[in-house]
């Protein structure tokens, strides 16, 4: 077949060093590793190279990057990509020059709605998924009042319009909002506030470390003790490994994997923590998912040439550990099953990463959004 | 290169021939890059070397160019010398709006007021509706030069943003050796003899201000044009000090200074960062700053002048 | 009007918190004189300096220069209106050479100062009228020096060419000869001697023999009032004079 | 319920005390900062990876060693000082007859080496550290809940930066320690110890730095960014009361915490910003800060 | 008694001195003894030296080789904030008032280096200028008052080998006599000083002995008797 420069050459943007890299960072990129050493190496006879670089949430630097890797180093496609906005403006750059760009780590569901290009993928989960699964859940518990704190940027925005959607629509109301820097390091006076709303429920529209800082600050303000719920609209593991059970048990997320589930996410998991000391987040098993669908569809396509490969992964359904019989849509959102948990409380708890109670799988055709409602110039109305 | 400095103008004409012939070998979009914040850091250089200002607020301005520039192009449809002539004026009219304000002000009262205002413009791109936010402005289109030459093609791009530079970097060098620049001079040298022989040092500090800054949004606006995109880093402080380093690492004061230095910081930005050594980046760079600073003071080419004046004189 | 006075006050006071430093003083500065101001320390001369210059803002009182109110005026304006002061410590460019520091001078008038799109070469026209100033104070040889390896005296007269080549009407000294060894001392009041004609100079100066020198009229200033004034003569006669400010030197010094 | 500005004044009373409780850190680590820019002339770009610095010792002396709060409140800022001084020792001294862009630089290369550094080793998601079991539960003071600890952190930042500002306006000490500020060489001259001096005010100031980020480890996370985020803040506040000014520095680090309390309620978007537009409105009108001298 | 306080005492003695700023030589070689309760003079041109070499004398220069004796101890090697504590007041050139500080904050500023020195009173007394400004901030004061507290504030300490530098320095005619006055008291208590003029007038009549100083070495020492026919030899020094 026909393989540009005789290679098959990836590339792995990531958050390396800043707020978001824990949950993808050096950990994805070992992820990615994992992938090549499993599909063996090379593919048809040809060989598979990795860069990898650090975006640092910056949409300048990322499109940056992957602008010189696709001039310079040729390379065929490119997998991790964290901050929503980074994503968004790689993508543009990809769709440009007619690479593959498969995102696990974003996100905006706008990546694949008013943002969509035929050329990525949106892998992992995004915010329409994290409010039809958390925010759905809590309103039908009986959280009908919400106060959102929410991040001030793109994510943070998306994510509180996919939320006030979902509870309005099941009966709930939003009192009031609150925006707050991106990052910011104190939100007592935040929580303060939300506290004199007198809601039922304070949905958290961040992430990462904004995230864990508004939870400490909640308890430490006895919130819960007060008769009110919090509501963490996007929760990783490693957040809740870091912040401790005793200050995020019964919290209740939405997630697109948990290594604790079936035989085959503790198998992977496992090969996965003897490498890195570290369970995986969703986002690092996402990284390993779609790059293994990726290198499945050049061996099955016999090139590497974009898209004869994007055709062959659509074709093909994605059934590995990650995923079971995901498919990937026109406007490039991979739909597979999403996961409502709760944290465990500290009793319950066998060791240091038995952190979740899976509550229920929400069906993908569920979880995210359907192509009838999508704004993407691709879907054909 | 004794013989060469000796005479300037073989100087300028083997740099020149270097520049021409660079994108041959090395990546286009890289040394389009290093010349932005050449021409970025010289500007800068323009009052911190020459007039002993120190802003601590200059990213205002590469950014103004950039986004007003991105706006123009994405929504207005102008030609693209157009946008980048709007990007500098918009960034000109700016400085002497921040200089009106802080050119009464010295040392680090000086520094806190231009950087607190650059502040206000930061959240200013990022509440307004046009600039995109945290996602930046993207997708600026390159277009076509006078209606003619594309500019999508990185040749033809970095040959384009090489005039920019050379008639910024030259603007520079004749304010430096001018009327002006002899006014300059003596209020650095002493302010307050200056004024008592009649100089109005404000209104010469001002329009050396005011050049800096339009200059620097020059710089903004090619950038933008030649990454399609504009974005919040370079409203950040840290972009108003990363240009303090450049141009001290290369060397204050010093015509060449600041553009070795912002080749210095942008090489290690970008070839480091993907090396094994990645995550060390910071690290790295700080090293470097640390050593600089305490063996190196008067930056890369200053060094290498002291040391000709040293063994040659 | 019977005297032509370049420079007036009219109850010009300046006050510290609380702190009277000059009080209500009356200065007359007659043209084509040289006017000294002296007094005990703390007497108020370098505060009414700083008036007259602008560096300070009087509590009260007014500041007339040619008749016209200048107490409202900017500094840069007065340098340009003709009344241009002298620093107390050496004012010169220290880093640029000796005939640049004159040329700075003259430049303003050329009136390109503004233009930084021009090669400073143009301004090599000024270069003629800065050697014949720098001649007038004896410095011709010095042309190309950077003007901080002189020696201090030499510095001294450097700045004075400066000062002479804004043509000033009035000229404010600040202490001329403070710090300078004896040679130094006379050869700058020759210099002074030199540039008067023609011009008006107010000094300060506490070096009596200076002062006896130079000095056409003398007002003695003491607890920001003035005390007397007059000739070297007269106000060296004033017994208050002598208890407050000049003991039993006086004698000796005017020698 | 009466409203203050369509606010109820609960909700703006617990703002503006929770904007002192920031305002109490903004005293701290300015007060440090304005003491060592005072004696130095070096503006202490490291400032924030020291603060930085005071929670980690913290935390790591908690998970290796099993130190508690209490003890590491006394130890971690004696270590971060003592680290302070050999940086002080062996790097700084070497700069403070250069203009002080050049201490500004070193200081900044210091703070990235040692941010780098932390986030190389441990990330850059927070750590949690418990608040100490005698300081948690919280008072409800009718228009709010007031968690001891951070009544705890106002109490007890009240009592160091006034103390501070003792010693130095009130006694000997201080008087040299001002003296030095303006004229090292004399003062050697005089027989006072001036590099002894310098380096101890050095350590002092980290230490300050140093025990701010030993109080904000408990509610804040314990992260290797913390600091680089409060800087420039922290820079402002300086300024604004006027540079060298303890008494400034203190007062108006309260003041800019009550400040951005009350932007979080009309305004929360603009609140990292508005300390910059206060301190432009001030150098305006008081171009040498609130409490600075004229010079 | 101690042999500190004979009168031949030997409290100063400078060997070969050499004073470097930087890179520049200034000083080449200075010999000068100065015996307990003597005034001696340094006198030259500007920028002979004079200065440096008190400065090299409280180890204020950048680097410095040969001997300086201090009450018959090597200080070399002793660093600077140590030889104050030898009984050393120096008062410096540009008279280093703090700005921090207000008058009474100044003058009390200096440790006191051996017991004897003046009190406040005393110095209040000798400059009631002073005394009506105590609380002003020490640079507000005028020039002249602030050399009053530079030299004012040494007297405080106790210290006994006095080191000025152009005291006189823009101070009133009456003001000087008064300061030659104190000086003569000074001495008569048997302090040691050494004092760096302009002011030859003022100088000669106080002084034991001169030294001529010419391009950092000493050209000529003058007897205080020998004065009157060594006249010439001042004029080409100093044109006096
Ligand atoms: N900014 C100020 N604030 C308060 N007092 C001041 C200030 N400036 C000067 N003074 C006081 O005003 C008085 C007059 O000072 P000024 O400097 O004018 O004296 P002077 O006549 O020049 O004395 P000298 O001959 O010693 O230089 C002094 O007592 C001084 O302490
Ligand atoms: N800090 C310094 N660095 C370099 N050179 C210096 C320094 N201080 C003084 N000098 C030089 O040393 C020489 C001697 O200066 P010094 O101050 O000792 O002279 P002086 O006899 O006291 O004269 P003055 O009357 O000016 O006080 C001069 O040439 C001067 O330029
Ligand atoms: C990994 C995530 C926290 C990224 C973030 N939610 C974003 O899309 O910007
Ligand atoms: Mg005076
Ligand atoms: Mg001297």
């Amino acid at each position: 077949g026909q393989y540009s420069d005789d290679e098959i050459r990836v590339a792995y943007l990531a958050d390396m060093s800043g707020t978001y890299s824990a949950l993808s960072g050096p950990g994805g990129l070992e992820a990615a590793k994992m992938a090549i050493e499993d599909i063996g190496g090379s593919i048809n006879g040809k060989k598979i190279t990795i860069v990898s670089a650090d975006d640092q949430n910056k949409p300048d630097i990322g499109a940056n990057k992957v602008r010189q890797w696709i001039d310079v180093d040729n390379i065929d496609m490119v997998a991790g990509m964290v901050a929503s906005s980074v994503t968004i403006a790689v993508n543009k750059v990809v769709e440009q020059k007619n690479k593959i760009s498969l995102v696990s780590g974003s996100a905006a569901s706008s990546i694949t709605n008013e943002y969509c290009t035929p050329n990525s993928i949106h892998w992992v989960y995004d915010t329409y998924a994290l409010a039809h699964g958390t925010a759905k859940a809590v309103v039908q518990e009986g959280g009908k009042s919400w106060f959102m704190l929410t991040a001030d940027y793109a994510f943070g925005h998306a994510l509180e319009r996919d939320v006030e959607k979902v509870v309005q629509e099941n009966g709930g109301e939003i009192v009031d909002k609150v925006r707050h820097p991106f990052p910011t390091s104190d939100f007592s006076s935040f929580i303060l506030q939300a506290q004199g709303s007198g809601a039922q429920v304070i949905g958290l529209a961040n992430a990462g470390a904004d995230t864990t800082n508004s939870l400490k600050t909640a308890s430490e303000f006895g919130i819960t003790q007060a008769g009110q719920k919090l509501a963490g609209l996007l929760i990783f593991l490693n957040d809740v490994h870091s912040l401790g059970l005793k200050v995020t048990q019964g919290l209740q997320l939405t997630t697109g994997f948990y290594w604790d589930r079936t035989e085959e996410t503790r198998a992977w998991s496992q090969r996965y923590f003897e490498r890195t000391g570290r369970m995986p987040t969703m986002v690092q098993a996402g990284v390993y998912s779609s790059l293994m669908h990726y290198f499945k569809a050049v061996q099955a396509a016999d090139t590497d040439e974009t898209q004869a490969v994007l055709q062959q992964m659509r074709d093909t359904p994605v059934n590995d550990f990650f995923a079971q019989n995901g498919k990937i849509r026109i406007d490039g959102r991979m739909v597979h099953d999403m996961y409502l948990a709760e944290v465990k409380k500290p009793a319950d708890s066998t060791n240091e990463w038995d952190l979740y109670k899976v509550l229920r799988t929400i069906p993908g055709d569920e979880a995210y959004r359907p192509l009838s409602e999508s704004q993407c110039k691709l879907v054909q109305k | 290169m004794i013989s060469k400095s000796d005479n300037p103008k073989v100087l300028y004409g083997v740099l020149l021939g270097l520049a021409i012939l660079a994108p041959l070998a090395i990546y286009p979009v890289f040394l389009m890059k290093v010349l932005c914040f050449a021409l970025f850091a010289s500007a800068f250089n323009l009052l911190l070397g020459y007039v002993g200002l120190l802003s601590f607020g200059h990213a205002a301005f590469l950014a103004t160019g950039g986004y007003i520039t991105g706006h123009i192009l994405t929504q207005w449809g102008l030609s693209t010398e157009l946008g980048i002539i709007f990007g500098t004026l918009a960034a000109t009219a700016l400085g002497y709006i921040f200089g009106k304000l802080a050119i009464r002000r010295q040392g680090i009262y000086f520094a806190m007021i231009t950087l607190a205002l650059a502040q206000l413009v930061f959240f200013l791109f990022v509440q307004a509706p046009f600039t995109g936010g945290e996602n930046g402005l993207q997708g600026i289109p390159r277009g076509n030069l006078f209606g003619l030459i594309s500019l999508q093609d990185n040749l033809s791009m970095y040959y384009f943003v090489l005039a920019i530079f050379i008639f910024g970097f030259a603007l520079i060098q004749r304010t430096i050796h001018s009327p002006f620049g002899q006014v300059l001079k003596a209020i650095r040298e002493n302010e307050p003899r200056a004024i008592s022989l009649g100089y109005d040092v404000d209104k010469y500090k001002l329009l050396a201000f005011t050049l800096s800054a339009g200059l620097a949004g020059l710089a903004g606006s090619t950038k933008s044009v030649v990454f399609q995109l504009a974005s919040l880093t370079d409203a950040h402080w840290h972009m108003s000090g990363e240009v303090v380093l450049m141009t001290l690492l290369g060397g204050v004061g010093t015509l060449f200074g600041p553009v070795v230095g912002a080749a210095t910081v942008v090489s290690l930005q970008n070839y480091l960062a993907q090396g094994p050594l990645g995550s060390w980046v910071t690290v790295i760079l700080g090293l470097i700053f640390v050593i600089c600073v305490l063996a190196f003071r008067s930056g890369i080419v200053g060094e290498i002048q002291k040391f000709m004046r040293k063994n040659f004189e | 009007m019977s005297q032509d006075f370049v420079l007036e006050t009219q109850g010009l006071t300046k006050e510290f918190k609380g702190f009277t430093a000059v009080d209500n003083v009356n200065l007359q500065v007659q043209r084509g004189h040289i006017h000294a101001l002296i007094g005990p320390n703390g007497a108020g001369k370098t505060t009414c300096f700083n008036l007259l210059t602008k560096f300070l803002t009087p509590t009260r009182g007014t500041i007339l220069f040619n008749g016209k109110d200048i107490t409202d005026t900017a500094p840069n304006q007065i340098a340009r209106l003709g009344m241009v002061r002298s620093f107390q410590i050496s004012a010169v460019f220290p880093h640029l050479s000796v005939l640049e520091n004159v040329r700075i001078a003259l430049q303003r008038k050329l009136g390109t100062s503004f233009h930084f799109w021009k090669s400073e070469r143009t301004l090599n026209d000024l270069n003629d009228r800065a050697m014949e100033l720098l001649t007038s104070v004896g410095l011709e040889s010095y042309a190309n020096t950077v003007t901080v390896e002189m020696p201090y005296g030499r510095k001294r007269a450097l700045e004075l060419a400066t000062t002479l080549a804004l043509e000033p009407e009035l000229m404010l000294l600040d202490e001329p000869t403070q710090g300078m060894g004896h040679e130094d001392v006379d050869r700058v009041v020759e210099l002074i001697k030199q540039v008067a004609v023609g011009r008006t100079i107010l000094m300060v100066e506490h070096n009596l023999h200076v002062v006896s020198h130079l000095s056409d009229r003398i007002t003695v200033l003491a607890r920001g009032a003035v005390l007397a004034e007059g000739d070297y003569e007269t106000v060296s006669a004033n017994p208050q004079v002598r208890e407050a400010y000049m003991g039993t030197a006086a004698e000796e010094d005017a020698a | 319920m009466t409203e203050l500005l369509g606010i109820p004044p609960q909700v703006l009373f617990g703002q503006m005390l929770i904007g002192l409780i920031n305002g109490s850190f903004y005293a701290l680590l300015s007060l440090g900062l304005a003491i060592i820019f005072g004696l130095l002339n070096i503006i202490n770009f490291s400032h924030g990876a020291q603060y930085m610095l005071g929670a980690f010792a913290a935390w790591l002396g908690l998970q290796y060693f099993g130190v508690n709060y209490w003890v590491a409140l006394v130890l971690a800022p004696v270590c971060v000082a003592a680290f302070g001084i050999l940086l002080e020792r062996t790097l700084l001294r070497r700069l403070y007859r250069e203009d002080h862009l050049y201490g500004l630089l070193l200081t900044f290369g210091l703070a990235l080496i040692i941010e780098g550094s932390f986030v190389h080793w441990f990330g850059v998601s927070g750590q949690p550290y418990a608040v100490p079991e005698s300081l948690q539960g919280g008072q409800n003071l009718g228009f709010m809940f007031l968690p001891t600890y951070r009544g705890w952190i106002i109490v007890a930042s009240l009592v160091v930066c006034f103390g501070t500002w003792y010693m130095i306006e009130r006694t000997r000490l201080g008087a040299y320690l001002r003296a030095g500020t303006e004229n090292p060489q004399l003062m050697q001259a005089f027989g006072i110890n001036v590099p002894l001096l310098i380096t101890l005010t050095y350590g002092y100031g980290v230490a300050l730095a140093a025990l701010a980020g030993v109080l904000a480890a408990p509610i804040y996370q314990v992260s290797p960014v913390m600091g680089s985020n409060l800087l420039i803040t922290v820079f402002a506040v300086v300024v604004i009361g006027g540079m060298g000014s303890i008494l400034g520095s203190i007062l108006t680090g309260l003041l800019m915490g009550l400040i951005e309390g009350l932007t979080k309620v009309f305004y929360p978007e603009a609140s990292s910003t508005v300390i910059f537009l206060v301190m432009i409105i001030i150098l305006l009108v008081r171009p040498a800060g609130l409490f600075g001298k004229e010079a | 008694m101690t042999s500190a306080n004979r009168a031949d005492y030997e409290q100063l003695r400078l060997a070969d001195l050499h004073a470097f700023y930087g890179e520049s030589h200034i000083l080449h070689g200075i010999d000068i003894k100065v015996n307990r309760g003597e005034l001696v003079t340094l006198l030259g041109r500007n920028g002979s030296g004079r200065t440096t070499t008190l400065r090299a004398i409280m180890n204020m220069v950048g680097k410095r080789t040969g001997s300086v004796m201090i009450n018959g101890r090597e200080t070399l090697d002793v660093p600077a904030h140590q030889i104050a504590r030898l009984g050393v007041g120096y008062c410096p050139e540009e008279r280093g008032i703090f700005a921090s500080l207000n008058v009474e904050e100044n003058l009390m500023l200096p440790p006191t280096v051996r017991s004897g020195g003046m009190s406040l009173d005393e110095i209040y007394d000798m400059f009631p200028n002073l005394y009506e400004r105590r609380t002003s901030q020490g640079t507000r004061l005028s020039g002249g008052e602030q050399q009053m507290l530079a030299m004012a504030r040494i007297l405080r300490t106790g210290a006994n080998l006095l080191l000025l530098d152009e005291i006189t320095e823009g101070l009133a005619p009456v003001i000087v006599q008064k300061l030659g006055e104190v000086l003569t008291q000074l001495k008569n208590k048997g302090l040691t000083i050494v004092l760096v003029e302009q002011n030859f007038r003022f100088a000669a009549p106080l002084a034991d002995r001169h030294y001529l100083m010419e391009h950092g070495t000493i050209v000529e020492e003058i007897q205080a008797h020998e004065l009157q026919d060594k006249m010439d030899i001042l004029n080409t020094y100093l044109g006096v």
